[in-house]
């Protein structure tokens, strides 16, 4: 049952390609040649496995979540502690693999698009690091909104570039990056922050955060005399960090579940549960799902946790809901909140909004399973960002209650 | 093919093929703008539809795009429009000019049954590359469309050739890298590119992309078989905009309209 | 020269001691005798070395910081990357080990104290994962300039008790939780936040934090062939970091260096500098040297960096620096922003202000030391706690220069 | 030892112990209410020095330590306030209650030139526990000081066996865990703890810590030899405070103070 997609063209299926301007084409054909030697050189992998390790942290732990689990009654939970990487998310994985990808390929600069700044803080650690000039696209909305993100990309020596186009948000940022990088081919590279895009992006990024997968998988086993869990579970936005804890699964007898954002509740209209809801259409290079009007215009996606407010989702989880390898779920805003308390209070962990969802489904799945059963939540990050979020949903509540 | 396509594949060059958006300033207006067209010399019309996600357009368009958007405007909308124009006198092929989103959304039979009924001469997509046409081409071929294929600088020798061969309509060839948009400058090996591509092509080949003035045309004289400009019309209509939707300016706006195409169109030709 | 201090009386030299009421040397006692039957037992140390492992993501990186060492041309500059621990700090060490303890030892709850509120929600976090009732003493004009903590630590379930004493700060707060713990001895545990404190305290948090050094020490040699770094270098606020670092190092031939805040001068008045500028006296129950007035009145201190404000400094730093086996420095408030950004800009890595004091000292250090020796900084802490001040500090800065 | 303290052994019990600071709410009437408390009863005053960090206190205390600290209070300034009281007619001893840094700043050689100079009979330490106190427990010896020792509910036999035979002066019980301060409720095995007080102890057993009526202390009749009580007194002076420093209300004040201690003191002894 061995996946053996994307196929020449970049397809999972129907889905993916590469649906851009004739520009960029060249530069998408150069990155899949350097992407394919570098993965093929030992001296990358050995050098992406030091700068893991040795920079980043890795591997992070799978923590059992003793309370949590007794508390529930159900399955074992197991974390994935991707909180505990350098810069507190899964996203840096990916953003150093492509910077020394970049690096390889002799580029001198990257740019890198952001919604709430977690990716652009990425890419800019990871240029800091390894010497590249950075700049980052964020939609003017976003960065009235996430000041101080802003700020620590400009600390680290970025360049924060305000989007004006569209709804000033994420996918606007992402259509400025991809413009901005058909004119600057030559000696920039592209470091897209999830596994979306046109082909080979959604590889690329798979690519380097399979690290999630794996590393999980044998720690797993360590644990457990070689048994596999039962079930994964994690959050979806682009589908990054999903897709590379999936990634050490996916050809084995283990149920995935994927975890979108259900915002105020499908009904209402304010999530970004492109799977859920959205139609197959194409955003930023990929044929996807995608939430659009009947007409086909990309629609703005709602969710208290900005990692997965994006209205598309990476075309290989398009595939695997499309052909029922993994179950795609919603959680709301609200029942992510609460996840993120239990959380909190058995297991003293802040994890971030995003994974938030992933633990609130993980609460119902573990409590329809059997004691003897386990399953993994990928955490992708920490919650620290959100804490001035966390605080201002409270106080709101707090005078409602008054 | 059509008949309007055939007829323009066989005029005097230099060719010259105006970008606007469709509903921008106003249903009404596109009509209009697409007659002044034609008579300062238009030899076909790329009509573009507007998108929430423009990928390959500048910051001109984009604003055009959101401005037809708040107008209500849609593919559906903009291939019907094109039988006002034809009503009204247009006889230059009329190319829809659509991200790829719009039409999947729409769904390919409708749209080739709305392109036959509404006089639709051409399709261009500018997120689809050639790999990812091929059917489309197909299709628009047994629905006498062309499919205009687009080419630029960093495109290789041999994809170049296997565009040129299937090219439709005409070649589109993209003067410099980026986006839409005015530019003072194109990309440095644009001569040989044009020479490659007029060798691989069996259609005419046009440059676009940043094109702003009659000046910049006659850099590529005899390089290429005429001239795409998008950007700078749609800059005009901007400016006109609040003129055009008004009843009591709209004359004097669209006269200030031909006025400067009159200086821009490279050859003016009549049509009868 | 193995150092067999403290003495059965918690002295380091003339330093240390329990100069404390009556009413708590019971509880001394018992912490002491629970402790010690605790780190001599086995299964107790397991534990604590895989919650280190499995829920703190420990060992922590030790970084080569090769564009910071290329810079500065000197000394090649590794980093100790306490922030990448769980809560982001080298606290959680101490939190996790003495929330074990205070469970082995048969309480159910904890109190604690807390200054800016990174030993606050450290220790709210053990008590959360643990399964302890905690309470956190925090001087109330700390509670209002740092509201964001006090919330994270509500979310960990925890008490925040607001100290209305004295300056309401660091030094009442802790004050405060040693009156409180006398009250309540029977099933609390006083989980204190640096080495500092009455006996057996600094000893207990210099046990839990010298992993820290142990762990950089082994894999230093590991680098190196076996050989021993030519320097060691860490900020001292209480003085855990630094302590538990020095730990590994002590007792071989390595240069120690302690970086105290030197605030805006210490001719200003206006610093935490300790052991530049306090004299022998006596601070929470300890005998060390301690910012004070002629007459003995405890002075408050001051540092941008709010985990340095402390008036007085762990008894084993006092008894280091006396017999001078450690040389203690001074950073100020503007070198210490200097060498962040520096951090910022060349490895990618945002430290707290806490650790960019130890950075600009070892900056320094390392231009006058030779291409071919090298030196460790602990990284303490990370610096997402701190963009808010570094935000404020640019605004202003950007105002000045209008 | 001095003679006021050797007579203070020898008076009839329950002792009474007063605890004030020094300084609060002013030097001068810091010498009036010493006064005032020898005329009400007690056998012996303890003068607390205002400190910026009282752990063993609570926060009566703690405020009247604030108040005293403006008012420029110091360890030193606070001992020779003594002389003033004896040349205004105090005759019981007086014991410095002192956090050791106040002292250690001081010196001890100074503490005790100064304490020699100005009548001092006694010296607490409250941080300083029995193992830390053993030279100072000399050095008071030697300068004819009594160093008060404390022992606690929780202070294990071993330990207030050790305490007890060491004490000077009379040994200081405390009846409850936690700080000074006025409490309903005291230590559960208090009885236990004041029989083995008693019987490790040659010098009179005081309780103290959270007394605030005489009902409380009736509970101990029999079980100790005295009293001390601070945080009541002390939160009485606070609420006189404005009223004793104003010259006009003074005498008032005093008189209310004295009333007020009148229905708290054990017994009435009059001293000559
Ligand atoms: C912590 C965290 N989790 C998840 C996501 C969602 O991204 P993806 O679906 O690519 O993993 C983000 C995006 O910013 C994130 O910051
Ligand atoms: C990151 C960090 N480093 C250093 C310190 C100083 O504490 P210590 O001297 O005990 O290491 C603190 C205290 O909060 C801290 O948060």
């Amino acid at each position: 049952m061995k996946t053996v997609y994307p196929d020449s063209k970049g397809r999972y299926g129907q889905f993916g390609g590469k649906f851009v301007p004739e520009t960029i084409m060249f530069a998408l054909e150069d990155l899949e040649r350097g992407f394919l030697e570098a993965i093929n050189d030992e001296d990358f992998k050995k050098d992406l496995e030091h700068e893991l390790t040795h920079y980043s942290g890795r591997p992070t732990p799978l923590t059992y979540a003793g309370k949590l689990t007794e508390r529930l009654g159900g399955a074992g939970i197991y974390l994935k502690r991707e909180d505990l990487n350098h810069t507190g998310a899964h996203k840096i994985n990916n953003a150093i693999g492509q910077a020394l990808l970049a690096k390889r390929m002799g580029k001198k600069k990257i740019i890198a698009e952001t919604g709430a700044g977690q990716h652009g803080v990425a890419a800019a650690t990871a240029a800091a690091r390894y010497g590249l000039e950075c700049k980052v696209y964020m939609g003017e909305e976003d960065i009235r909104r996430q000041e101080l993100n802003v700020f620590r990309m400009k600390l680290l020596g970025a360049e924060v570039i305000p989007v004006t186009s569209g709804t000033r948000t994420l996918k606007d940022a992402t259509n400025e990056a991809i413009r901005q990088w058909v004119s600057a081919v030559e000696d920039t590279f592209y470091l897209i922050g999830s596994a979306v895009g046109p082909h080979p992006y959604p590889k690329i990024v798979k690519e380097f955060q399979s690290v999630i997968g794996f590393e999980a998988k044998a720690q797993y086993k360590e644990m457990h005399g070689g048994k596999l869990p039962d079930k994964v579970v994690a959050c979806v936005g682009g589908g990054s960090n999903a897709i590379g804890i999936f990634a050490g699964f996916v050809n084995e007898d283990v149920k995935l579940v994927g975890v979108e954002a259900g915002g105020k509740g499908i009904l209402t209209g304010l999530h970004a549960a492109t799977m859920a809801n959205g139609r197959e259409g194409v955003i930023h290079g990929s044929l996807t799902y995608l939430l659009q009007s009947e007409e086909g215009q990309i629609q703005e996606p709602y969710s208290i946790s900005a990692g997965l407010d994006y209205p598309g989702v990476g075309p290989e989880h398009a595939y695997l809901k499309f052909t029922k390898r993994v179950d795609y779920q919603c959680i709301t805003d609200e029942e992510a909140l609460e996840a993120l308390n239990i959380l909190c209070l058995e297991e003293g962990i802040l994890c971030a909004l995003e994974s938030a969802h992933a633990v609130a489904q993980a609460i119902k799945e573990a409590k329809a399973m059997s004691p003897d059963e386990n399953l993994i939540i990928c955490l992708s990050g920490r919650g620290d960002k959100d804490v001035h979020t966390l605080f201002e949903q409270q106080k709101e509540e707090d005078s409602h209650d008054q | 093919m059509t008949n309007r396509m055939k007829e323009f594949q066989n005029l005097k060059t230099p060719l010259f093929v105006p970008f606007i958006t469709a509903g921008d300033p106003s249903l009404e207006a596109t009509v209009d703008l697409a007659l002044a067209l034609q008579n300062e010399g238009a030899s076909a019309l790329e009509l573009g539809i507007p998108y929430s996600d423009p990928l390959a357009d500048g910051p001109v368009i984009q604003r055009a795009s959101l401005r037809a958007l708040k107008n209500g405007m849609s593919l559906e909308k903009a291939i019907k429009l094109v039988s006002d124009m034809r009503e009204k006198g247009l006889t230059i092929p009329v190319i829809i000019f659509t991200y790829y989103n719009l039409l999947l959304q729409l769904g390919e039979q409708k749209f080739f049954e709305l392109a036959a009924q509404h006089d639709i001469d051409g399709l261009l997509v500018p997120d689809m590359p050639f790999e990812e046409s091929k059917e489309l081409h197909e299709a628009c071929l047994q629905h006498d469309l062309s499919f205009i294929s687009l080419a630029a600088p960093t495109t290789s020798r041999e994809r170049l050739k296997e565009i040129g061969r299937t090219a439709q309509g005409f070649l589109y060839c993209i003067s410099s890298l980026g986006v839409t948009g005015t530019r003072t400058s194109f990309a440095n090996d644009l001569d040989r590119f044009l020479e490659n591509a007029k060798a691989s092509s069996h259609v005419p080949v046009l440059v676009g992309f940043g094109l702003s003035s009659r000046e910049q045309m006659q850099q590529f004289e005899g390089k290429c078989d005429g001239f795409i400009m998008g950007s700078a019309i749609v800059k005009k209509i901007e400016e006109l905009g609040p003129e055009l939707v008004n009843e009591e300016t709209k004359d004097k706006a669209i006269a200030a309209f031909s006025d400067f195409l009159s200086k821009v169109v490279p050859v003016k030709k009549v049509y009868s």
